[in-house]
């Protein structure tokens, strides 16, 4: 089993609160409860294989929000329902209650973030951490501490590995 | 003539001839607001634009994406924010994050017009007060300061006036920062948005006085091209490096150098805008510029640890704080001329030139403080060929030797902590391994996204000297990097405006993309190159300055062309106009006043809101800050911002904490007034944002198309624009994109050659009416579509309102 | 008159005359240089006092204790500076905290100037440039003024002049903020020094423009005294609450009401300095002061949570950022009158007074932004009367019943989150459960410790309104909290300097203790009057002004009488004189730079490095800023150090991040120059630091005696200091101080009483050799007893020297 | 056993670099082992019985330096050496490698602080965490995030039993 929460070292710090560490069968056992996640797929995925995991992700019933140029990686695979979105204006529309959706059925409950750069990532979450009551969960290779939950730093191989143990969790 | 004292005295044997200097003040300000006709807010204070703002910000809603959760202005902080919570003097997170924002907007103005104050004692002290400005064929010359100032400047005097306004109105600012001052988020967006105004008048002073004063090209279609790049350096010469933004004293070096024939015996080079500025020095005439650009904030410790500069002279902004201790271990002293940058140094501005030289040859300082730019201009070349000679003598060694090297990158124990404490985490652990075995070219890569901070050194806990690692490793990639870099033209004139605007306004000419800011990039300087490229082909017209006007050249075609090279460089669409340093930026946001002044006819001073409005509804244009980082690029974006102009900054800047972002589905926002009647025309939000991060160059290039839509556009303009966006979305997304529709007004808006494709997609997806006999579109679009329509956002603009 | 334009033209019939307005200008400036001596700075840019900041900074060495480890200011952030490593810009955690303190100097600096351009503004449409400035029986009208800029002003118009070069300046410091400017932590001392001493302009141009034009005590000894307290305030009446900085709209208000006698009929109170300044306006001949203070910033949120105001009306600076928020709740309506603090409400300037009010009675808006003050005088006082019958007759209750209390008390689960949170980790838990169990006193003891501030409230998971429990418990204390303040005086006068200027300079005066700034008191408000009480018995002159001057007379003696009643106000040994409001503070630097003026006959003008030697040697002052937590408390006290005079904060104040402290120990550091013939004197560390901390209020009472010896004084003088020095130190911390003998350069300097155990002492304890038949000593000391030595940092001003 | 070390919440961040848990056993043992310890006490000491326990801490031979006015409470305990400093200005002598100590005998090399308020406690430690190399043990009742090593956010009667145990090992 990936142990995804061995390392939580921040290089820096936003202030006191610091997401929660993840493991992938809790971060699956969530996704399952929940009424309307949605997995929100950055470009990084493009560069390795972490595609496959996003499709077989999405493949599992999770509608995806495609940022950056996502979708090119995205359009083609079956039984993804994908639609693209810039990731600062997806953080904006997240915050407001009256926002219905990519596909306006109804406001989402659960977040998944993965491919993308950590920066980034860390301040789009610094809003919804600041401004929403969302959960949010990073399965990022790195510790994304604006989010509710997140990995752990760890390796491309060990981050793989937790994926496909999330993967067949779903 | 006798000296006057303020108070009221009469003149010899003119009894009944009364002078009262005070009013004579008076009446000089007042003789010049009467100048032709002045709008309602001629230098406003911080509310008088607050109901236009408010506009903006009702569309435009501010995302606040906080770089920390504290907040720690005050001594009864730290105050914990976390979740909007208020701290100790009843502030919340939003009004905190709004407060930083409009911090970093004002830090950015204050450096710009500081920068302007400094150059204009100067050039006020050469040429007096009553020196003309020369900025070419324009009538309008200053069209910011107009607009904003409510008057027109014809002399150098005249600039000191606006900034006189521009430092009062900051400091203003400046106060609202201090604990217990405003409450609510939403007017320190005002402020904001004040500061960003502000900014862009700072700029225009600092810019056309430089232009005016200094032989600077002026509207000029074709300037020269300079070199640029590590690569076009000879090391064997002695090399003069100057660093910053201010070319003031650098103007004197140059001088000494030609007067006493040095120019080809000593290499000057520059880093960052002073760079730039140096190539626009005395080239109005089309000379070749006196100087090499060496490049962007970017090269800057790579550049003094190549260990090539003999001499280092640095003046303001965006020099590495460092320079001083990284080249006191390469030998390198270092001259600072500025008071904003004195490093502890001793000032020898009062000291004899000969006694300067001979103590920094000998070491017995690692640098001076030089005030008196006569001094400096002599100092600076002649200690640069002492150095030359000395630190070949010694010997001085800057890059690992190959044995070094691979002591270095076996070192290595891949505990990532450089990676984690660099700002883009660039995979530095396994190019150490590859260095070792032999594989450069990881490195090599690593080298055009290292932004050259030097962060992961401070982490290593091997004392790598990583930087160094990585340039020793580029060496072969550095020697090539070799570019051209038009030089800096100054403003759109006149004419241009009068050429272009109505393609503008119609929509014909698809857009003006200005790609503006500095070099902090995700991925490369390369990306730069790609966007120029791709909107250049599509007839867009790109406008460039500053760090970027330099990355963009270093890409060359294969046929060995940058796009310089390619593209020419009028207002007109496929032109690539390099405007010049980071205040030229000015005159981005001048060519789209002008539009409206000289296209439309509307007046310019003091009628800040009019314009804006025309600008927002009317001028396709938007801004790019792609390697933003800087409180200047917040500044300079913001001012945009409220003049109507959308700005999309790189992933990186998304730290400057917050976006303004619409919500195209709240469809009642996005009604706009038809000033012909005040009747309500309802348009898709357009543009959507003004202010907005991206992820990718590819999901850029489509937002820029997009981005470039207005109410305005005919049917011509509308379908080029359209074509644009969706071959682009294709292109890079592989995709429709989602909204195109939304932009359909009638059927001549679809490109030609997908009308059909399109207006089955309209029937079946969208459920709009055709007359396929006709291929007519019956019902469906939003907006009717009404070539005369005169979209607005201010009630009072309207003929039949109020 | 014609009206006359720029540039060169002759006057009718007069050929030969011909006047260049441009010159004019500069003749006037030029004139105005020319009137008397002018020193070698004026209007020092940022480099030209460095040498005098560099002599500082060597003796007063910078501490730095960063409030945070990371930089956050640019988009290549945020980086982590722990350990004193190197951001990405290449700062270091040193470079980047004396960046960061500087930064708060400036924004201070910036309250206050932005303070005096907004009633300069309007004090010159109200009376014209030319008004006379009127101080009092004064011929250095204004020390600041003239000390820094060269000039004197003489009118209104005047100081329009002085502001523009603060403003110039200020933008140029804000401009260093930027990334990539000032590299070296020693140089943004300098900086932050330069915006201390802009400060002291500032707050002058401010407080002598009001005092000139609003009928305010001008030097005048015995001002009336004014009622302080939320005790005081009559809730039957209508009560109008104002609160902030500025008073220019409030004295339209008070016009109002005395024209429409409504007086006696609505309660007009204030919160911070806007109180003072009311008491101050219209009380130049001793007129009973026209409102009532309520207290200080700590007083806000309590005042606004009694639900006793029924309109709120709030100007700038120093207050809550929630008012809007919180008086929403209490159905108070907010007037916002000045664009630093707009709230987001709607601008209603342009309104009719009648809509105005209607609206905010029926409660359509929440509040209203009012720029005009005539309007604003109208609305207030008439929207308070209407507010108190809606809000008497809706029965707006504000704090809870007792049965409420009951229950919130024992909702309390005791999870300390809420002490955690308070700035000054209080114990409310156990309060809780005292008062839940009846005892009231834990709370009624916790009131006068805690600031208001509201945080417990955001921590508590229980939803407990803390602060509303508090002050339910301390009901009773508060019925009682009625205090007296005397009405500022504005200026020392120069008569009273020269009576006093002698005593100082010998030390026969024990020194001048001026205690400022806020109320974020370590141990409450009493800590204020104890330090007080002690110095004034001690014949120490104590000045006082803005939060202090309020805090200090809460307390009263056995006789129920304030300190302000027990001592008078004259500029002389034990009086206690308050000068005013936060701006006021520029007197007591004025005071010193009149010392040197006036009593030693220096020139003033432009001639800064050497007065603020003279102030350093001979002036022994010493700032108190017990409860500082401002941003302007920063600058006020950096503007004093640039000044020479040492200042001392409470322990909160260890948050600006940096302290200036000599090391005592390092014996070299500490000599000075004798100005007679060059030669070096040694002395002991006096003053051994500029700024620093203190932990209590024990501790500090030696400190304060110790910080007022200088090496000028004479025999008496220093027997005098030393005595209070012994006597403090055995009092609060029951030992004789380590170092007194370090002061002592002859018997004569030891308190008589003492004389004898002393000389043993120093026999005994550090070796010095007495001839005990004489009583004198022989050998020992450091410094030889030499009254006429004159010492000094500065060669240059040296007879033999240079 | 007092568990010293159970709550180690921050209130807010100064930066990623925290302090470490310290139980009383371990500091007890690492004062034995320095060479020249220093017990920085303040104040508040005077409130409660953290006056006794300062002095039996004193008593084992570890000089003290008394800030505020905590002399008040130490000058007439037996065995104490015992000196005034201005806390701040301690903070600055700490930093100076030539500072050769209260007493003139050398620099310190281990730097108990007791007594202190948690706020300008933090401040002066934030000083000496940046600016020098010094190991600094805060054994105070809160968390002191910027010693090298503290207790956590205890309760008085717990600390105090902390200190005792402390006492003993010493
Ligand atoms: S705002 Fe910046 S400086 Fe302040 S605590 Fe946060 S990271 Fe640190
Ligand atoms: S300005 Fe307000 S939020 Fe910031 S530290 Fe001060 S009290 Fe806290
Ligand atoms: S110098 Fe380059 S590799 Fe090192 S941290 Fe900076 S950007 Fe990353
Ligand atoms: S920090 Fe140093 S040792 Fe660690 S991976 Fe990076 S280069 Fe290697
Ligand atoms: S200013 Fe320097 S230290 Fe601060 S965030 Fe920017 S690069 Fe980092
Ligand atoms: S936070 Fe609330 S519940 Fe917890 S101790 Fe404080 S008052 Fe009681
Ligand atoms: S309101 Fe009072 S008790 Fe509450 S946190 Fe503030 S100071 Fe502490
Ligand atoms: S003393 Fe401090 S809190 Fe009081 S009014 Fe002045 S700045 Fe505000």
């Amino acid at each position: 089993m990936a142990d995804v929460t061995k390392n939580l070292k921040v290089y820096t710090t936003y202030g006191p609160k610091n997401a929660k560490p993840a493991q992938p069968a809790i971060v699956a056992k969530m996704i399952t409860k929940a009424k309307r996640p949605l997995l929100v797929v950055g470009a990084e995925i493009l560069k390795d294989e972490k595609l496959e995991k996003a499709i077989a992700i999405a493949q599992k019933g999770i509608p995806v929000a495609a940022t950056g140029h996502t979708m090119k990686g995205l359009k083609d695979a079956e039984g993804v329902d994908a639609k693209y979105i810039n990731i600062h204006f997806l953080g904006s529309y997240l915050c407001d209650a009256n926002w219905q959706g990519l596909d306006g059925k109804g406001p989402y409950d659960l977040i998944l973030f993965l491919g993308h750069k950590k920066y980034y990532i860390n301040q789009v979450l610094s809003g919804l951490k600041n401004f929403s009551n969302l959960k949010t969960i990073a399965i990022e290779r790195h510790f994304i501490q604006n989010a509710s939950m997140s990995f752990g730093n760890i390796k491309p191989e060990t981050h793989l590995e937790a994926l496909d143990e999330l993967i067949a969790e779903l | 003539m006798s000296e006057l004292k303020s108070g009221t005295f009469s003149i010899e044997e003119l009894e009944n001839v009364q002078i009262t200097i005070g009013s004579i003040v008076g009446a000089i300000e007042k003789a010049a607001e009467e100048e032709g006709d002045v709008g309602p807010t001629a230098k406003p204070g911080i509310s008088d634009l607050r109901d236009w703002d408010y506009k903006l910000l009702e569309k435009y809603n501010p995302v606040y994406t906080p770089m920390c959760d504290q907040c720690c202005y005050c001594t009864f902080g730290t105050c914990d924010l976390t979740g909007n919570k208020e701290g100790a003097c009843g502030i919340n997170m939003e009004g905190h994050n709004a407060r930083e924002f409009m911090l970093r907007v004002i830090t950015g103005a204050a450096a710009h017009s500081g920068h302007g104050r400094h150059l204009l004692h100067h050039l006020i002290d050469l040429y007096g007060k009553d020196y003309p400005l020369k900025v070419g064929p324009s009538n309008i010359i200053a069209p910011n300061v107009q607009l904003v100032t409510g008057k027109k400047p014809e002399t150098l005097g005249d600039l000191d006036d606006a900034l006189d306004y521009v430092e009062e109105q900051l400091v203003q600012l400046l106060a609202t920062v201090h604990m217990g001052q405003e409450g609510e988020a939403i007017d320190f967006e005002s402020k904001a948005l004040h500061g960003g105004m502000l900014d862009h008048v700072g700029m225009e002073v600092s810019d056309i006085a430089q232009i005016s004063c200094l032989d600077m090209p002026k509207a000029k279609e074709n300037t020269s091209l300079a070199e640029i790049g590590m690569g076009t350096i000879d090391p064997e010469k002695p090399v003069l490096l100057v660093i910053g933004h201010n070319v003031a004293g650098v103007t004197n070096i140059i001088d000494y150098m030609e007067e006493h024939n040095l120019s080809d015996k000593i290499e000057l080079c520059g880093l960052c805008c002073t760079a730039l500025d140096m190539t626009r020095y005395r080239t109005e005439g089309g000379d070749v510029p006196k100087a090499k650009v060496v490049g962007t904030l970017a090269k800057e410790l790579k550049m003094i640890r190549s260990g090539v500069p003999d001499v280092i002279v640095v003046d303001e902004q965006c020099v590495r704080a460092d320079v001083l201790r990284e080249a006191r271990k390469l030998m390198m002293p270092v001259i600072t001329t500025n008071d904003k940058i004195m490093y502890g140094l001793p000032n020898r501005s009062n000291d004899d030139v000969e006694d300067i030289i001979n103590d920094l040859k000998e070491g017995k300082q690692d640098g001076a403080l030089i005030l008196d730019f006569e001094k400096l201009g002599e100092v600076a070349p002649r200690l640069a060929q002492e150095m030359s000679k000395i630190r070949k003598e010694k010997g001085v060694t800057a890059l690992p030797t190959d044995e070094e090297f691979k002591e270095l990158t076996s070192r290595c124990v891949h505990c990532l902590a450089c990676e984690l404490d660099c700002p883009t985490n660039l995979p530095i652990s396994d190019s150490m391994t590859s260095a070792a075995e032999g594989n450069l070219s990881p490195f090599e890569e690593l080298h055009d996204k290292c932004i050259g901070c030097g962060r992961c050194e401070q982490a290593c806990p091997k004392d790598i000297p990583i930087l160094n690692v990585i340039e020793k490793a580029a060496q072969k990639v550095i020697r090539e990097e070799k570019g051209k870099v038009r030089v800096g033209r100054g403003q759109i004139s006149d004419p241009e405006i009068r050429e272009e605007g109505v393609n503008l306004v119609m929509g014909t000419t698809p857009g003006i993309v200005a790609l503006v800011g500095c070099s902090n990039h995700p991925e490369g300087t390369k990306d730069l190159y790609r966007i120029g490229d791709e909107m250049l082909k599509r007839n867009y017209i790109v406008i460039v300055s500053g760090c970027t006007a330099m990355d963009i050249g270093m890409y060359k075609n294969e046929d060995g062309e940058t796009l310089y090279e390619r593209y020419p460089a009028r207002f007109l669409k496929g032109n690539l106009i390099n405007v010049g340093s980071c205040v030229s930026n000015s005159h981005i946001t001048g060519a789209a006043i002008k539009v409206a002044a000289i296209f439309a006819q509307r007046n310019v001073a003091g009628n800040y809101e009019e314009i804006a409005d025309y600008i927002l509804n009317r001028v396709g244009a938007v801004g790019v800050a792609w390697g933003a980082y800087s409180q200047k690029a917040a500044s300079i974006g913001t001012g945009c911002n409220r003049l109507g102009i959308p700005v999309i900054v790189g992933p990186h800047g998304s730290k400057y904490r917050r976006a303004l972002i619409g919500k195209p589905y709240d469809e009642e926002k996005w009604k706009v007034y038809d000033a012909r009647d005040g009747s309500e025309i309802s348009t898709p939000a357009a543009p959507e944002y003004l202010l907005t991060s991206a992820e990718t160059v590819e999901e850029l290039m489509p937002m820029l198309a997009k981005s470039c839509i207005r109410p305005s556009d005919n049917n011509m303009g509308r379908m080029i624009k359209l074509t644009h966006y969706i071959e682009l979305s294709e292109k890079y997304l592989g995709i429709m994109p989602d909204d195109w529709y939304k932009f359909v007004r009638t059927e001549t808006d679809l490109p030609l050659a997908r009308r059909e494709e399109l207006l089955k997609i309209l029937e079946k997806e969208h459920g709009w009416e055709i007359d396929w006999n006709k291929k007519k579109i019956l019902s469906g679009p939003t907006t009717k579509s009404d070539v005369s329509a005169q979209p607005t956002n201010i009630k009072r603009l309207c003929k039949e309102a109020c």
